[in-house]
């Protein structure tokens, strides 16, 4: 038995309903409990701030892709080097970090879960196998269902069933949480060199569109009564006027689920664009915001820009090449058979570039214009708006006008007109930042009652104490102080242990990762489906019987099971 | 100031030595520095005999003379910015490293990537040059970027890679594929040159010998004089394949 | 005669890689490949022995004619054989030039060493299996 | 006994529809594998315990005492080298990197001496790629460049290409074209639509020539390059252009040919200029049968995919500097660990030479060239035979092999734990 007390933490907590109360938090094997004994190991959190511990609900940090995008960069590994240091082991990397180097830096921020954003099932034993070697984090995988053959057949069969079934059955082979469509549709025609433009767009030889596969898919989630909802990069991405393609996105998503959104909108910032081409880009930030505003069913988060060098991935394979034919930097592009595409290019984000001004101006537009911050949750799309540890300065610049104010008289001179950021006052407190760093991540990933997000009695004693104290740092004025304080912990505490203290990791660590366990009927199953197997042995190049996960690469794995089909 | 570094005979004479520590600047407050032999720490003392003659107030004034063997020795002259270092026989890889400022005169050979990522300053190598010689990091879009890097003697293959800005001087002949990917700055090949400047997106390259196996997917523009060497040559831009707006300058053999 | 050394995998060899003591990879990996107006020239026929030899070292090989062969190179099956006058210049890029080593051929009547013998000949010691 | 889908652990194909017979410790036939893959099952010798070479011959040791000294060569070493690491499965792998960090080792796998330049190249430009199926499913066009499936991946061609059947090629022989790029004819070429024979060293002009066509720009190019006429260049970028797919496959013919990673990188780049018409993709033909594997956990772990060098305690990557033939042909280490290769056979005379001055220990199920080069040799499993793991098939999907056999040998990855357990035990006090 460990135990540990947590002394005068000043705790916000939004999922308990504490803001800003001064107490103690008493912690047994990992979780939190009423009290203590005398013998329990104490810190004193001097008043400072605590809150649960950070969750990222849409990251790169995982799997083939993001390998790749590291394999790919020798001079990005050489821009943030550390030495083997007691417990820390060599770090390499600044914007594609190593799987060390993202734990220890996301742990250092206080950040105790991570969602990888994109895993193609055929290869979800890669992402296993970084998820076991990351020390810090729990971990979460988006499975990637954009242009899965068998999901499209029986989108077009309007089969809603079935589709369930084979999602259900692919989550369980390889061990994932959650249905993550990238582009839908328009992966699948990648594989020919082509894209779809609107969401009503056929997909070749498919004959299914992506509102179809977005709307069965969303009906398919609620049947199998996954935790979280669908996860939606929608079509479009980075393309001027693709504001459209996202709100005609948001009109086909009904209230499906009480205990959260039925639709997670992933880096709209990417999709807030008006204009027709590049030179007339502006922001649409307030007729997106206007459309959540409305409807409570939607969740979203910022996908925020910043400037500097980063790494753009993602499974949108047609947006990268795009991206590649303006920028003739390396390029590296990986379909995946029968599911899904990606795409790796580096970018540098510049303040001399009016398009990027006004792509950095959208993203926290959005933050600021949406009125509940458990509808807009703070991320980059890490590493492809920016790397991770660039949060504190977004949540510095959402708390404080005068640093935006500050940063827009350094942008480019278009960027005023063409968006709204200026004139926007609101100024973030520190309860919207609990909600929109971790509070609003456990809801929209349905894991409040696997013990995340909250610090209440039975909750995993995941807990960031900043060096900040909320009642001496005025953050509108003071935004440096916040800055500085979100970067690094006094303590980040992962499951009742203390594993970074002032930026220094001090333990190896053990994670967890989730994974969606979904009871599908028998007479339904697609692996008793004859026609599903022939297909499977005929087109995928691995045998079905070695296309699962096996347990062992999940040896710290939390099965959460749904009573799907009742 | 003149510091004078003799290098100690090693019971493993094959360890490479890494003495990024050994630049003008670093001496201006004594001798006190940390090198590395293999995957030991040493001090400088372990490993050269060091004698000091005069003093200096700015590091401009310092001359660091590198005796004996030091063909091992890496990355000397690593970021330097003034003041000036004579090496009397060869050098290891990766001298003069992201130079900015100063003087580095090699009076034997040097290794590979000489003046690598270069942004400033002067290095003259009289013996020949390895490899890589002013290019720059794998995966990196530029190589040295300003400065001069000459080289009475011969360079090894991928002489000038990705060379973006400052001038590069090879009195002898290069090996393959001198001038690569360059996108700026100037080449100059005294001899012979095998397969230069394919796929260079810009800057200008002229050769004063021979041309092994030209690429083809360069375009022959122009015939013309070229008053600073006295010859007729040939002037392609490329590379073609590349969308290249590049020059390359042939000589044209015989013609004076 | 001068020739440019070429090398690059084949089935037996592959078949018998993990038992590099045995007569079917010496067999497989010692053969050289030429083309046949070489072997006539140098007077040689299926089975007869060449010394190949380079700056950096020379081996004795069993010629054999191929089709695919030009004149003027030879190919030998990656291996110890080959690369026994293989140079280990890299042109600092990590790669020996397994494809494009110039060398010499003559016609000799001593024998192919085994895989062993090799090894000693560079320093080692070879292991009999009891 | 059968066994079903067992997966072949030989080359980078990792095919995964084996099915083997086994009795007791052994396997007794192979079906659906290639004779590479039967060779692997059925001819699997091994060394049978630890041996150390005395000034004159071999003695057989113990395994702890083989652990112990292995350890004591390490420990004291200024610049040891790590080498292999591609013949067996990922947590070896991983272990290793986490040796040659504690000890400030060089870490090095075979694609140093196999695709390595084919990584230089992706770190330029990048690499369009895609899993197999996709071409398997969708690839009209397929050129095999510098490469021997026949003989280096017997069933690349009857599983992935030229004869696979896929949902867009239902009739997979008259519907693609194969076209074969290479210095002599190989069998391979016999069976191609295409066959372009070009002179030795003349890869990267060809490449940059279809680049320039690809461009239409036809007027720059000569009448031939590198004995390839103009006609011929013509009619083979056209052919690429009105592709609904095309697939490049490329092999040691561009990586080891002079210019190295250049060539491959113009190949890329062609790729690239051809995705500007239609669908192209390119794959290096990864030899060792988890060589990927070794480059995607070296990059998980360093950063980097080969060639990694932890003297001074951050990770170092300079291909050329770093790398496992250039550090022994400089007579740099003074002590070698070589897991899961062959170097004594598969490395230029020098660098051979070099092991056997120095301290090596092998550690590998089979006696090889390099046994005779080294101080210690300790037998282990060998991954797919009788030890599971994990292996990355060339194209990046990770496939778990199997363990069909118990022949009693330690896994090599718990060899090196003990390894490392002793090293770190001497390391922190």
């Amino acid at each position: 038995m460990t135990e540990l007390l947590v002394k005068n933490a000043c705790v916000i907590d939004p999922i308990q309903g504490i803001n800003g109360e001064i107490m103690d938090i008493a912690i047994r094997d990992g979780r939190i409990v009423e009290s203590v004994s005398d013998r329990a190991e104490v810190i004193d959190a001097q008043r400072c701030l605590t809150l649960p511990g950070g969750i990222d609900s849409h990251t790169h940090v995982c799997g083939t892709k993001v390998n790749f995008g590291r394999y790919m960069s020798p001079e990005d590994m050489r821009a943030g080097r550390t030495q083997r240091r007691g417990r820390m082991h060599v770090t390499s990397g600044y914007y594609v970090p190593t799987t060390f180097g993202n734990s220890y830096r996301y742990s250092a921020m206080g950040y105790t879960t991570l969602l990888e954003g994109a895993m193609a099932p055929l290869e979800a034993r890669h992402t296993h196998e970084e998820f076991t070697a990351t020390p810090h984090q729990d971990m979460l995988a988006n499975t990637l269902f954009d242009g899965n053959w068998a999901v499209m057949d029986a989108v077009r069969e309007k089969n809603i069933k079935k589709t369930a079934a084979i999602v259900g059955w692919t989550l369980n082979a390889i061990k994932g949480y959650a249905i993550k469509l990238t582009n839908p549709g328009g992966t699948e025609a990648w594989g020919w060199g082509e894209d779809l433009t609107s969401i009503h767009d056929q997909v070749p030889h498919f004959e299914v569109t992506p509102a179809e596969i977005i709307t069965a898919m969303i009906q398919a989630n609620e049947l199998l009564k996954l935790p979280h909802s669908v996860h939606l990069h929608c079509n479009n991405l980075g393309k001027p006027g693709n504001y459209q393609t996202t709100l005609d996105t948001f009109e086909l998503v009904p209230d499906l689920n009480p205990d959260r959104q039925t639709l997670y909108a992933t880096h709209v910032q990417f999709h807030a664009y008006g204009g027709r081409t590049w030179r007339n880009i502006c922001s649409k930030a307030e007729e997106i915001t206007r459309s959540v505003n409305s409807k409570p069913q939607i969740v979203m988060d910022m996908g925020q820009i910043m400037f500097c060098r980063t790494m753009t991935m993602t499974a949108d394979g047609p947006m990268e090449f795009n991206l590649h034919c303006l920028h003739h930097n390396k390029w590296s592009n990986h379909d995946v058979e029968l599911e899904t595409g990606s795409g790796i290019i580096p970018v540098t984000y510049s303040k001399k570039s009016a398009v990027n001004c006004i792509m950095w101006a959208i993203g926290l537009e959005l933050a600021l214009l949406t009125k509940s911050p458990w509808q807009c949750l703070l991320e980059t799309d890490n590493p492809n708006g920016a790397p991770f540890v660039k949060y504190p300065e977004v949540i510095g610049l959402l708390m404080s006008k005068r640093y935006r104010d500050e940063e827009c008289a350094t942008l480019h001179p278009d960027t005023e007109g063409n968006t709204s950021l200026c004139a926007l006052e609101r100024e973030m407190d520190w309860h919207d930042i609990a909600v929109m760093t971790r509070a609003g991540q456990a809801k929209a990933l349905g894991i409040i009652n696997q013990g995340k997000g909250h610090l209440g009695t039975g909750a995993e004693a995941d807990i960031a104490i900043y060096p900040i104290r909320t009642d001496s740092v005025d953050p509108a004025r003071e935004y440096r102080k916040v800055v500085e304080g979100f970067q690094k912990t006094r303590y980040t505490i992962k499951r009742g242990r203390v594993v970074s203290q002032d930026g220094e990791i001090i333990v190896d660590g053990a994670n967890a990762t989730f994974w969606a366990n979904a009871k599908i009927p028998e007479d339904i199953r697609v692996d008793n489906d004859p026609e599903f197997i022939r297909r499977f042995q005929e087109f995928y190049t691995v045998r079905m019987s070695n296309y699962p996960v096996q347990e062992i690469y999940l040896p710290r794995g939390r099965r959460v099971d749904t009573e799907a089909f009742t | 100031m003149r510091v004078i570094l003799e290098s100690k005979v090693r019971k493993k004479p094959t360890i490479p030595i890494e003495a990024e520590s050994i630049i003008p600047r670093n001496f201006l407050k004594g001798t006190d520095l940390m090198v590395y032999e293999g995957n030991k720490e040493r001090t400088l003392s372990e490993l050269f005999w060091i004698f000091v003659e005069g003093t200096a107030v700015s590091p401009e004034n310092i001359e660091v003379v590198l005796k004996g063997d030091a063909s091992r020795i890496k990355r000397v002259g690593e970021y330097m910015d003034t003041g000036s270092i004579l090496i009397t026989g060869d050098i290891g890889m990766h001298c003069g490293n992201f130079m900015s400022g100063g003087t580095i005169e090699i009076l034997g050979n040097a290794d590979a990537w000489l003046g690598r990522e270069m942004r400033g300053g002067m290095i003259l190598c009289r013996g020949n040059a390895g490899h890589y010689c002013a290019t720059g990091y794998r995966g990196e879009k530029k190589g040295m970027q300003g400065g001069k890097v000459e080289v009475l003697g011969n360079a090894g293959d991928f002489c000038a890679e990705y060379l973006a800005g400052g001038e590069v001087h090879v009195h002898g002949s290069t090996g393959d594929f001198p001038g690569v990917e360059m996108r700026g700055g100037r080449l100059t090949i005294g001899r012979d040159a095998t397969r230069p400047c394919a796929n260079m997106k810009d800057g200008t390259c002229v050769v004063l010998g021979n041309v092994h196996e030209m690429i083809p997917t360069f375009e022959k523009i122009d015939r013309r004089v070229l008053p600073e060497w006295k010859i007729i040559a040939d002037v392609y831009k490329g590379d073609v394949a590349n969308r290249g707006k590049g020059t390359l300058m042939v000589k044209i053999p015989g013609a004076a | 005669m001068k020739c440019i050394l070429n090398t690059g995998r084949s089935v037996p060899q592959g078949v018998s890689v993990e038992h590099k003591g045995s007569e079917e990879y010496r067999t497989a990996a010692s053969v050289c490949f030429l083309n046949a107006v070489d072997m006539m020239l140098l007077g040689i026929e299926n089975g007869e022995r060449i010394r190949v030899s380079s700056p950096a070292g020379d081996v004795v090989l069993t010629a054999r004619s191929a089709e695919g062969v030009k004149q003027g190179e030879i190919f030998v099956t990656t291996g110890p054989y080959a690369n026994h006058i293989i140079s280990s210049e890299t042109h600092a890029t990590g790669m020996p030039d397994f494809k494009s080593q110039y060398v010499d051929v003559h016609v000799t009547e001593e024998r192919v060493m085994s895989v062993g013998e090799l090894m000693e000949e560079i320093g080692g010691l070879r292991y009999v299996s009891q | 006994m059968l066994v079903n889908d067992v997966v072949c652990p030989f080359c980078g194909c990792l095919c995964d529809d084996l099915e083997l017979e086994v009795e007791a410790d052994r396997v007794v036939r192979v079906l659906n594998g290639c004779s590479l893959a039967e060779a692997t099952f059925m001819n699997d010798t091994r060394l049978p315990a630890p041996i150390r070479r005395t000034s004159t011959a071999w003695e057989k040791i113990s395994y702890d005492e083989a652990i112990k000294e292995t350890a004591d060569i390490l420990k004291d070493a200024d610049r040891p080298l790590l080498y292999g690491w591609s013949s067996t499965h990922g947590d070896t792998q991983s272990v290793g990197v986490h040796i040659a960090e504690l000890i400030g080792a060089v870490i090095d796998n075979t694609s140093t001496v196999c695709h390595g330049p084919s990584i230089l190249a992706i770190q330029e430009v990048g690499h369009p790629g895609c899993t197999l199926g996709q071409v398997k499913n969708r690839a009209d066009v397929i050129i095999y460049w510098g490469c021997n499936p026949i003989e280096a991946h017997p069933r690349h061609m009857s599983r992935y290409t030229t004869f696979a059947t896929g949902f867009f090629v239902p009739d997979a022989q008259r519907e693609r074209t194969i076209i074969v790029v290479d210095t002599r004819r190989n069998d391979s070429g016999g069976i191609a639509d295409e066959f372009v024979q070009i002179e030795p060293g003349g890869d990267y002009a060809v490449l940059s020539a279809l680049r320039a066509l690809v461009r239409g720009k036809e007027s720059v190019i000569p009448k031939k390059v590198a004995g390839i006429s103009k006609e011929q260049l013509i009619r083979i970028a056209g052919i690429c252009k009105n592709a609904k797919f095309g697939a490049i496959f490329f092999g040691l013919g561009l990586t080891m040919s002079r210019g190295k990673y250049k060539n491959v990188r113009n190949a890329i780049e062609l790729t690239d200029e051809l995705n500007r018409h239609t669908k192209f993709v390119i794959s290096p033909m990864r030899g060792h049968g988890n060589v990927y594997g070794s480059n995607e956990v070296f990059t998980w772990m360093t950063g980097y995919p080969f060639a990694v060098d932890f003297a001074r305690g951050i990770a170092f990557y300079n291909p050329g500097e770093t790398t496992a033939v250039d550090i022994l042909r400089r007579g740099e280490c003074d002590a070698a660990l070589i897991v899961a290769s062959d170097p004594g056979a598969n490395f230029p005379r020098v660098a051979a030479a070099h092991l056997a001055k120095i301290p090596t220990v092998l550690i590998d199920p089979h006696v090889n060239a390099t046994t005779s080069l080294s101080r210690i040799h300790i037998p282990c499993t060998a991954a797919g035979i009788d030890a599971a793991g994990t292996a990355y098939r060339m194209d990046g999907v990770p496939i778990r092999l199997k363990k069909v056999i118990e022949r009693g040998y330690p896994d090599d990855a718990e060899i090196l734990k003990k390894i490392y357990d002793c090293l770190n035990g001497w390391m922190i006090p």
